[in-house]
């Protein structure tokens, strides 16, 4: 059963997506959705460490002996990290800022290490990317997805685009609001999931 | 004082998980049963208490001398996961019946984002009770680590006990399971911000 | 002989109901509920009546289409969440956020647990609390009493503060207790028969207190629960208290002002959100008692009645579990 | 009752003791997202029972093997609980004695170090009271 | 700057190969030799989970499935011949083909053939009616009508039919699980060959009472008077304890007993043309209510 | 000063109507159904066979095993049949029909009403009396009583609880007894007080029969003069407490003292029996007479006369409610014993027992279960159960499978008294859940314990 | 095996050093950008590098930041800490070389949100203090008996709001004394 490009590219929007049905991540996934834009950059940065880890991963791979991979690939991983922080700093400081500790815990985020344990070690470098790019962007669409409910109730505006006068339901920005938005989102989707089965 | 602000803080105004979401996916996964989440409490506790320790350690005798504070990330996760295997294998040479005891714990730790995460805080974070520009100094780290970690527990026990007893009640099909603990997580979440404000 | 009914023992039932029990909450409510109306007017009646029709709707609604169960609203306790959580609100809220408060209540708190008797944090206090974090410039903004027919829905309704936001302001700007409470003339008669700035239901505790007394002789709850709450909400404040009078109130003023009646009177006794044994119930008192004083002395809520109640649910499993009734013949 | 269970198959029996093999030891190797994540480690670790104490069980049979839920509480004391209470220990008091912090750091982890070793020491007595059975 | 790039290289170096021998050391402790073909048969099975394989899982039965010698023992009740020959390709072994089984129910006491005695009010449970007395009628064998089969089939095959009082099974649906046939605590369910084409002939009743007193409680019962015994040319049918019962691996779907049953306790299923009765009554019969009759693919 | 159980008990109203009217002796039917599984343990087998002619009083059945009782024909005729017959529930039992011809009683049976006060000292000959006479518990369960006093050895037995509460509404024929041979009950009682060795033993009444009270202390004081035999025995007044006349409650409220979970009342000291049981006891140590009939309450709000009724065992009930003039019209219940424990009645047709103590006729809206909501946790159940269990708990576990959870949290140690659900104002059936999980735990207990002995 | 390992941290290490080389400046541009940035939010125009220093007003230390345009002094970004009603609120506030108050900006805050956190965002409050006179206008919310109107329902944040600007002309007064 060997799937697609496109398969693999498309998977994690519904069908694995990493948050809904696999809850893989959650601590980024609630804690940078305070509005669609955050959310959204917090998916691309996890989509940029993933793709690139799960390609060179998959490059060294079959030179790397069975005992050493994880410490091998965490190193890997942890490279990537600290690029993506020199990079964000250098070029995004204030969005580097509001992500603040969630950078550095993208090394720890279970989507990454898993892909490069379940997929990327037994694939081709091209594979690899496309399934980094998969599972990237399904995490990027579900956390753009939450961050928007968010704003929009929380603050009753989109992408920072107020459309209505005054304050929303403030508790949507806060950690309650997290919770809470992810819990009725994640049955909403498996619904509406399982309907177009 | 100033430990006892940090405990109080720790627990319950900023709780690592309530409030700062950090180690999510083990307190899903593992909060639904009570005796698990307590070993998984009393692991975690010590698990990052000892790493907060060791990355101070290394970050202050290490890194910051010769400017290296931007390898924190890389050289803290590769301390915290040989750590983390060491206490396995001493466990293992020391008491294999020990270790068999406790076998279900250990590999979720490496996987969870709060022993990372408070080892990076206590490097980087400014404490502002009285001195807004204040580090952490070891025993105040080591403090901060082990309430942070007892706030982890905390939140773990009350969320089993909640579970457990969600088990047997009948929860609407689609919410059994993650997203009613969610859904509690966000009831919990917003009862400890009473706590707001104490420190 | 086909109209023998065969069924297993016993054969007889108690007469008591869910809906008879309900219905006695809210007798014991009615108190509270007609006083409210009295000091703040048709106001207050609109916030009650948006409360308890949106509960009972959003209930039935929700086990009609969601859940697909059978109905429940005719036991009433929607409109006993209703009631409170009106009566947890001040009279000035606006109709679409006392909804909201329902659409929290009824439907977070209540039905995605399953209905009644499954949740296990306080749909009412649930619902406020919401609130309280969603739209702090409604909920702290609380209208001196006008009476039934003094000022009606407009938009000068004078507002001020309650006791504990008045204390806890001016220990913020260094006043003494002594000296704030002069400032505002604030007396216990007052506290005990209304007339102070607040949600509707603490408007009056001699109110509330003959809604106790009610649910106690009807049998509904229990005291241990209640008293609990009271007795470590005056000890503790007492310690405080005479350790530095100026910085902490009073024993009876505490336990006179904000929620405190009425939460430990009819929140914490709520069935699906209480322990079931006695020393299960004290302990849950204690911890409410405690928890609350200790967010109106240091935090920086003025009032901690539905944050204690609230995190004490949270603890009621626990609580269950390891504090049982005794059982015959086991030690 | 009170018993930490773990499932498992007898994979070699003799006369003292039955092997037991777990399958899903960690809670990972259950969960949803296991076939995912591969730092769950889907271990199978060997246990041994004593023999006398699984009557009529043959190789390959799905067995409980129980732990008691009281050792399971005394094994997380043993192992987490008062390693920890060492740790700390030492770390607030010899920073009250301000000493250079390295040294503080260093002292309490060797503190923690000899402890395991003195477990180590008492590996005999501990293996004695682990003692897992098979349920069922 | 140079010193930091040599001081990270060296840094990294270092940790990076500590971390190494641990996890060295960890690696060779527990090497997981997992069979890869679990995940192969595994990825095959049904998925239900539903322990009718006698395993506690579709993982547990790829296990035991890999790990046994043949394939003799193992049977996915559920995924049927086709799944089992899927895994045996997978292991290379032979499967012996199992016939096709179906639950039936073997009780025609519907509202109209066993009048009601008296009313049940307690919780409504098989199990629980069971433990109290006999029933509601005046058979003390036939179901109780409270359903316990209907919860328990994870493939929402079994439904009761609100004339008779009687469960239905939906053969397309039925798995042959068996899940239903321990929960009912009268034992009236019976897994049976599915049979050529779908046909099948069975005795639907347990009544073990005697003829007069299983007349009386109700209108269906076998009675016991051993007339499809003789009937019988292939020797199918036995007769024990009152009850005749036949032995769908002998049965030959001549239906010559259904045409003699004094009482229609004999179902016959999905044949398009009713048999000749040879009894002057009318058979007891009003409905089939035991199958939902359903187009078969040949 | 009244005295009553720890923990739990309800309320349940009293509703003794009854209780004026004294005990008529019924007349004997034309035919009696002698089922031969009488008691608890194993059933009786059969002496006689079809077409014998037996009298009154003679062994028909012998015990089946150690634990089991002799059973007597109630009446003089032939034997016509022995084979399955439905039982109240549908069940078939084997029963010894006998059609009665006249009234003729085994030869060495005391009719007179004379009453025997002095007991033989040999203890053996009074306990194999009581066994041939097939005496069993009257109390309910109906454990042959030569059984239970013959504690095994190294227990002794410190007091004899004489069981007078009847504390479930209705029920009145315990009561009759005290008043109308409450002499008989006391030398009784004397007899198993000799047999088990004890100084004391304790009459319990609730405190709703005052005029049982006074009557035994008034006989108890007779009889005390008359001989030392007598002494020791006392008359407890109990608060009025449903269950208060379950053993292992009684043995709260006496002795202070609480049975283990899994134990025997003779653990901590106690042997009870049933009033009842006592007069039985009476009639075969004294009179030589076997358990042939005993007394039983007709009785509802919607019949029109009560009755307290001395019926032979075996007769079909559907005989005695036709002499109390039918079943009325608007009775959709009838219940074999009180309406706390007692069985529902399916088939009419069935015949007594020796336990059978009542025929309860319940209305509708008595008796018609109320629909069923959701759990609310009001706790009530949990207050009033008498074993301190938590019913709505022990529910949810059952319907969940929890079978550890259902043990470790004590189902095997209901007594199915129903008090939960009684009180559960959401109409849950809580005991019928209840029950068949205690059964199931039961059975696992019991087989974890062959097990254990089987590796021993 | 160990070579593997240590051609992957060798790998690994020197890419990082790369990056790390390649983005160092960058990186601390940024840094300084921000507070640059900071500043120029709430000090007229300049064009030199802001050079930091601190002034102490009733026993404390206050951080402050000199600008200059064409040499001249531009202005002075005080940071200004008092507590409101969450904790501590830190204010930057841009001081005209004559005294007056040129614009704040908001460092730290910690109040509820929708109440006293609205000082971030509400407009009519934040531009009372833009150009303001402490000498002609009265600096205390009007409650107090000042000029400034507080934001609804947070008097506590509007009063340490103001404070906090008062402070920071008392400790430019202290400058200027220097
Ligand atoms: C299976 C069984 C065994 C018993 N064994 C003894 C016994 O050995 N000795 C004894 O004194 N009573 C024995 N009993 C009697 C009980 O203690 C108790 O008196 C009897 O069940 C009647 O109690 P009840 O009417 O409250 O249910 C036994 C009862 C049962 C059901
Ligand atoms: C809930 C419950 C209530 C009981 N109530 C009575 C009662 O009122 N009177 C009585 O004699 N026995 C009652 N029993 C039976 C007693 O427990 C006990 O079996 C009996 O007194 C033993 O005496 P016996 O062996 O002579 O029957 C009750 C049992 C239970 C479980
Ligand atoms: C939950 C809560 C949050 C509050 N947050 C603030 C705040 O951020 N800033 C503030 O000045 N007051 C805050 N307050 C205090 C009240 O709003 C207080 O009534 C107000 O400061 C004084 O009223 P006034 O401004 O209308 O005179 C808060 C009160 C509550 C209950
Ligand atoms: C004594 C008593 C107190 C109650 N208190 C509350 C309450 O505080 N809040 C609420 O929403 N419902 C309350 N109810 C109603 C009902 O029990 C509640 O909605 C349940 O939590 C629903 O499961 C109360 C009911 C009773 C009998
Ligand atoms: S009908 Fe019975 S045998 Fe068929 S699938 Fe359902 S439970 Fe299994
Ligand atoms: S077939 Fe059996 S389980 Fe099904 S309803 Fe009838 S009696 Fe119950
Ligand atoms: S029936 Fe059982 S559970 Fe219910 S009250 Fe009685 S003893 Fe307790
Ligand atoms: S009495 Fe009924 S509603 Fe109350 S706790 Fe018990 S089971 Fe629940
Ligand atoms: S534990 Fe934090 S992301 Fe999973």
């Amino acid at each position: 059963m060997t799937m697609t490009k496109l398969q693999l590219i498309t998977k994690g929007f519904i069908k694995d997506n990493p948050t809904f049905v696999l809850v893989l991540g959650m601590c980024p996934t609630l804690a940078t959705t305070t509005s669609a834009i955050n959310g959204m950059s917090m998916g691309l940065a996890t989509l940029f460490v993933l793709v690139l880890s799960n390609m060179a991963i998959s490059a060294v791979a079959p030179y790397v002996p069975d005992k050493v991979h994880i410490p091998a690939y965490i190193v890997i991983i942890a490279t990537f990290v600290t690029v993506l922080q020199f990079l964000m700093q250098a070029y995004t400081p204030a969005m580097y800022e509001t992500l603040g500790l969630f950078i550095p815990l993208i090394v720890v985020n279970c989507i990454v290490l898993g892909r490069a344990e379940a997929f990327a070690n037994k694939h081709t470098v091209i594979e690899s990317a496309c399934d980094g790019l998969g599972i990237g962007l399904g995490f990027t669409l579900s956390l753009t997805l939450l961050g928007m409910v968010r704003e929009i109730l929380g603050t009753g505006s989109v992408f920072g685009w107020k459309f209505i006068t005054g304050d929303g339901i403030l508790a949507f920005v806060m950690a309650p609001g997290a919770f809470l938005c992810l819990g009725y989102l994640m049955v909403l989707f498996n619904k509406l999931a399982k309907k177009n089965k | 004082m100033e430990y006892f602000l940090i405990i109080i803080s720790a627990i319950f105004v900023n709780n690592i998980v309530l409030s700062q979401f950090l180690g999510i996916c083990p307190f899903l996964g593992v909060s639904n049963k009570l005796s698990t989440a307590t070993g998984m409490s009393a692991a975690v506790c010590f698990v990052i208490t000892l790493s907060t320790i060791v990355t101070y350690l290394l970050n202050k005798y290490l890194l910051d001398p010769y400017g290296l504070t931007f390898l924190q990330t890389i050289a803290f996760i590769l301390v915290i996961a040989a750590l983390v295997q060491t206490v396995e294998i001493v466990l293992k040479k020391t008491s294999p019946s020990l270790y068999q005891a406790l076998g279900i714990y250990l590999p979720l730790i490496t996987t969870n984002c709060a022993v990372l995460g408070v080892a990076i805080t206590v490097v980087t974070k400014q404490f502002t009770f009285g001195d807004p520009a204040h580090m952490l100094n070891l025993g105040e780290a080591a403090v901060y680590a082990f309430a942070t970690a007892v706030g982890y527990g905390v939140a773990m026990i009350i969320f089993s006990g909640i579970r457990e007893h969600l088990a047997l009640n009948d929860v609407p099909k689609p919410f059994r399971g993650i997203p009613i603990a969610l859904v509690t997580a966000s009831i919990l979440a917003m009862a400890f911000m009473g706590f707001s404000g104490l420190v | 002989m086909n109209r023998l009914i065969v069924s297993p023992s016993p054969h007889l039932h108690a007469e008591v109901s869910v809906r008879s029990l309900m219905l006695d909450v809210v007798i014991a409510l009615l108190p509270a509920v007609v006083v409210s109306v009295i000091f703040y007017g048709l106001r207050e009646l609109s916030v009650l009546a948006v409360s308890v029709i949106s509960c009972v709707l959003l209930e039935y609604l929700i086990t009609k289409y969601l859940l697909k169960k059978q109905n429940t609203t005719g036991d009433l306790s929607a409109v006993v969440t209703g009631i409170l959580l009106a009566l947890n609100l001040p009279a000035t809220t606006p109709w679409w956020i006392v909804f909201i408060g329902s659409v929290v209540a009824i439907g977070v708190a209540k039905m995605t647990f399953g209905g009644i008797g499954q949740n296990v944090f306080n749909p009412a206090l649930t619902g406020r609390v919401f609130l309280l974090i969603s739209f702090p410039k409604y909920l702290t903004r609380w209208e001196i009493p006008t009476g039934l027919f003094g000022k009606g829905m407009g938009t000068d309704a004078v507002s001020g503060a309650t006791p504990l936001t008045a204390i806890k302001e001016g220990l913020m700007q260094g006043s003494s207790v002594h000296d704030i409470m002069t400032a505002h003339g604030y007396s216990y008669g007052q506290m005990l028969f209304s007339n102070i700035g607040g949600s509707a239901g603490e408007a009056c505790a001699i109110a509330i207190i003959i809604g106790f007394v009610y649910l106690l002789l009807r049998k509904v709850i229990k005291p241990y629960i209640t008293l609990s709450i009271l007795g470590t909400v005056a000890i503790v404040s007492c310690l405080f208290w005479l350790g530095d009078p100026s910085r902490f109130t009073d024993p009876l003023f505490n336990l006179l002002t904000g929620g405190l009646l009425l939460g430990s009177t009819f929140m914490a006794t709520d069935y699906a959100t209480s322990p079931m044994s006695i020393k299960g119930g004290l302990i849950f008192g204690i911890g409410i008692g405690f928890i609350t004083l200790m967010i109106r002395y240091f935090g920086s809520y003025p009032e901690g009645v539905s944050f204690a109640i609230l995190i004490m649910n949270s603890l009621v499993p626990l609580l269950n579990r390891w504090f049982k009734q005794k059982k015959y013949g086991r030690a | 009752m009170n018993e930490i269970l773990h499932k498992g198959r007898i994979v070699e029996m003799d006369r003292d003791f039955t092997t037991v093999e777990i399958i899903s030891a960690s809670a990972c190797a259950s969960c949803h997202a296991a076939g995912l994540c591969g730092v769950s480690e889907y271990t199978k670790k060997a246990i041994k029972v004593p023999s006398a104490l699984s009557t009529n069980h043959h190789v390959g049979d799905e067995v409980d093997v129980a732990l008691k839920q009281s050792m399971g509480n005394k094994a997380v004391w043993i192992a987490y609980a008062i390693p920890l209470m060492i740790l700390m220990a030492l770390i607030l008091i010899l920073s009250s004695l301000h000493l250079e912090e390295l040294y503080v750091g260093l002292f309490s982890i060797a503190g923690v170090a000899v402890y395991y070793f003195c477990i180590f020491l008492f590996r005999k007595v501990l293996a004695k009271e682990y003692i897992f059975y098979i349920k069922n | 700057m140079i010193a930091t790039i040599v001081w990270t290289i060296v840094i990294i170096t270092v940790l990076g190969l500590v971390l190494a021998a641990i996890l060295y050391f960890i690696a060779k402790r527990f090497k997981v030799e997992e069979d890869p073909r679990i995940d192969e048969v595994e990825a095959v099975m049904p998925g239900a989970n539903c322990g009718g394989c006698g395993f506690a899982g579709c993982r547990a039965f790829a296990e035991a499935a890999v790990k046994a010698p043949n394939l003799d023992n193992n049977y996915c009740p559920v995924g049927g011949n086709p799944v089992m020959q899927k895994v045996a390709a997978i292991l290379g072994y032979e499967v012996k083909e199992k016939l096709p089984m179906v639950a039936v129910v073997r009780c025609n006491g519907t509202c109209e053939n066993r009048p009601r005695t008296n009313y049940y009010d307690g919780l409504k449970s098989c199990k629980v009616k069971a433990a109290l007395y006999t029933g509601d009628t005046g058979c003390s064998f036939g179901c109780l009508g409270c359903g316990d089969c209907v919860s328990v089939c994870k493939f929402d095959a079994i439904s009761m039919d609100p004339d008779t009082g009687l469960p239905v099974v939906d053969e397309t649906k039925c798995t042959a699980c068996g899940a239903c046939v321990k929960a009912c605590p009268k034992g009236i369910i019976e897994l049976r060959n599915k049979g050529p084409r779908n046909l099948r002939v069975f005795v639907s009743c347990i009544n073990k009472d005697k003829g007069a007193v299983a007349r009386k409680a109700c209108k269906a019962a076998c009675i016991g008077c051993g007339l499809c015994v003789k009937t019988c040319p292939h020797d199918a049918i036995t007769l024990v304890d009152n009850v005749a019962y036949i032995d769908y691996e002998k049965c030959k779907l001549c239906r010559k007993c259904v045409a003699v049953c004094p009482t229609g306790a004999i179902h016959d299923v999905n044949f398009p043309k009713p048999v000749e009765r040879v009894s002057k009554q009318k058979p007891a019969v009003v409905k089939t209510p035991v199958e939902k009759t359903v187009k078969t693919e040949a | 000063m009244s005295h009553t159980f720890s923990i739990g008990g309800i309320h349940p109203g009293e509703r003794k109507i009854s209780r004026d009217c004294s005990i008529e002796a019924m007349p004997v039917p034309d035919t009696v159904y002698i089922s031969v599984a009488q008691h608890i343990g194993a059933p009786a087998k059969p002496i006689v066979a079809v077409g014998d002619k037996v009298v009154t009083g003679q062994p028909i059945a012998e015990p089946g095993g150690f634990v089991s009782a002799y059973i007597h024909s109630s009446v003089s005729g032939t034997v016509k049949s022995i084979g399955p017959r439905k039982d109240l529930a549908g069940k078939q039992q084997t029963t010894i029909e006998i059609s009665v011809e006249g009234d003729e009683w085994a030869e060495d049976i005391d009719r007179t009403d004379s009453l025997v006060t002095v007991i033989p000292d040999d203890n053996k000959a009074i306990l194999e009396k009581i066994r041939t006479c097939g005496v069993v518990g009257l109390g309910g369960a109906t454990f042959p009583t030569h059984v239970k006093l013959s504690p095994p050895p190294g227990k002794k037995c410190e007091t004899l609880i004489i069981n007078g509460c009847e504390c479930e509404p209705y029920l009145t024929s315990d009561f009759r007894t005290m008043m109308e041979k409450g002499e008989q009950v006391v030398v009784g009682t004397a007899i198993i007080k000799q047999v088990l060795g004890v100084d004391k033993a304790v009459i319990a009444i609730e405190d709703n029969k005052p005029e049982a009270i006074s009557h035994m202390k008034e006989i108890i004081e007779k009889l005390f003069k008359l001989s030392s035999k007598f002494s020791g025995i006392s008359v407890m007044p109990m608060i009025s407490k449903y269950p208060e006349g379950g053993e292992k409650q009684l043995i709260d409220a006496v002795m202070h003292r609480q049975v283990k979970s899994g134990g025997l009342p003779i653990d901590v000291g106690a042997v009870v029996q049933n009033i009842a049981t006592a007069l039985a006891i009476y009639d075969a140590v004294q009179k030589n007479k076997p358990i042939i009939e005993n007394s039983i309450t007709v009785t509802g709000d919607c019949l029109e006369k009560q009755r307290n009724l001395m019926v032979r065992v075996g007769t079909p009930l559907s005989y005695i409610m036709d002499y109390a003039g039918g079943i009325p019209a608007d009775a959709v219940k009838i219940i074999s014993g009180g309406p706390m424990m007692g069985k529902a009645v399916s088939n009419p047709d069935a015949a007594t027992l020796k336990g059978t103590s009542a025929i309860l006729f319940l209305t509708s809206p008595q008796t018609e279960r109320k629909i069923q909501s959701q759990c609310i946790r009001c706790g009530r159940c949990a207050e009033a159960c008498p074993m301190g269990l938590e019913p709505f708990l022990l529910n949810k576990l059952a319907l969940n499978d929890d079978d550890e959870g259902l043990e470790a949290n004590a189902a095997q140690d209901c007594i199915e008294c129903g008090c939960c659900l009684y009180s559960c104002p959401a109409n849950i059936p809580l005991l019928d859940v209840i029950r068949v999980a205690k059964a199931k735990i039961l059975g696992i207990i019991k087989a974890r314990a062959k097990a254990a002995a089987q590796s021993k | 095996m160990v070579l593997c390992l240590f051609t992957v941290c060798l790998a690994c290490s020197s890419v990082l050093a790369a990056v790390y080389v390649v983005t160092k400046a960058p990186i601390d541009k940024a840094a300084a950008a921000k507070t640059t940035k900071a500043i120029a939010l709430v000090v007229p125009d300049f064009d030199s590098d802001p050079e930091e220093s601190a002034v102490s007003l009733n026993g404390q230390e206050m951080n402050y930041y000199t600008v200059r345009k064409n040499g001249e002094i531009a202005g002075y970004a005080i940071e200004s800490t008092t507590s409101g009603f969450g904790g501590p609120l830190t204010l930057m506030v841009g001081v005209t070389p004559d005294g007056k108050v040129y614009n704040t900006s908001v460092l730290v805050c910690n109040e509820t949100p929708g109440l006293g956190a609205k000082c971030l965002t509400d407009k009519a409050f934040i531009n009372q203090f833009k150009n303001l006179d402490p000498a002609v206008e009265h600096l205390s919310v009007k409650k107090d008996g000042g000029d400034v109107d507080a934001i609804t329902a947070s008097t506590i944040t509007s009063r340490a709001y103001t404070l906090a600007i008062s402070n920071a002309v008392e400790a430019f007064k202290n400058i200027k004394g220097e």
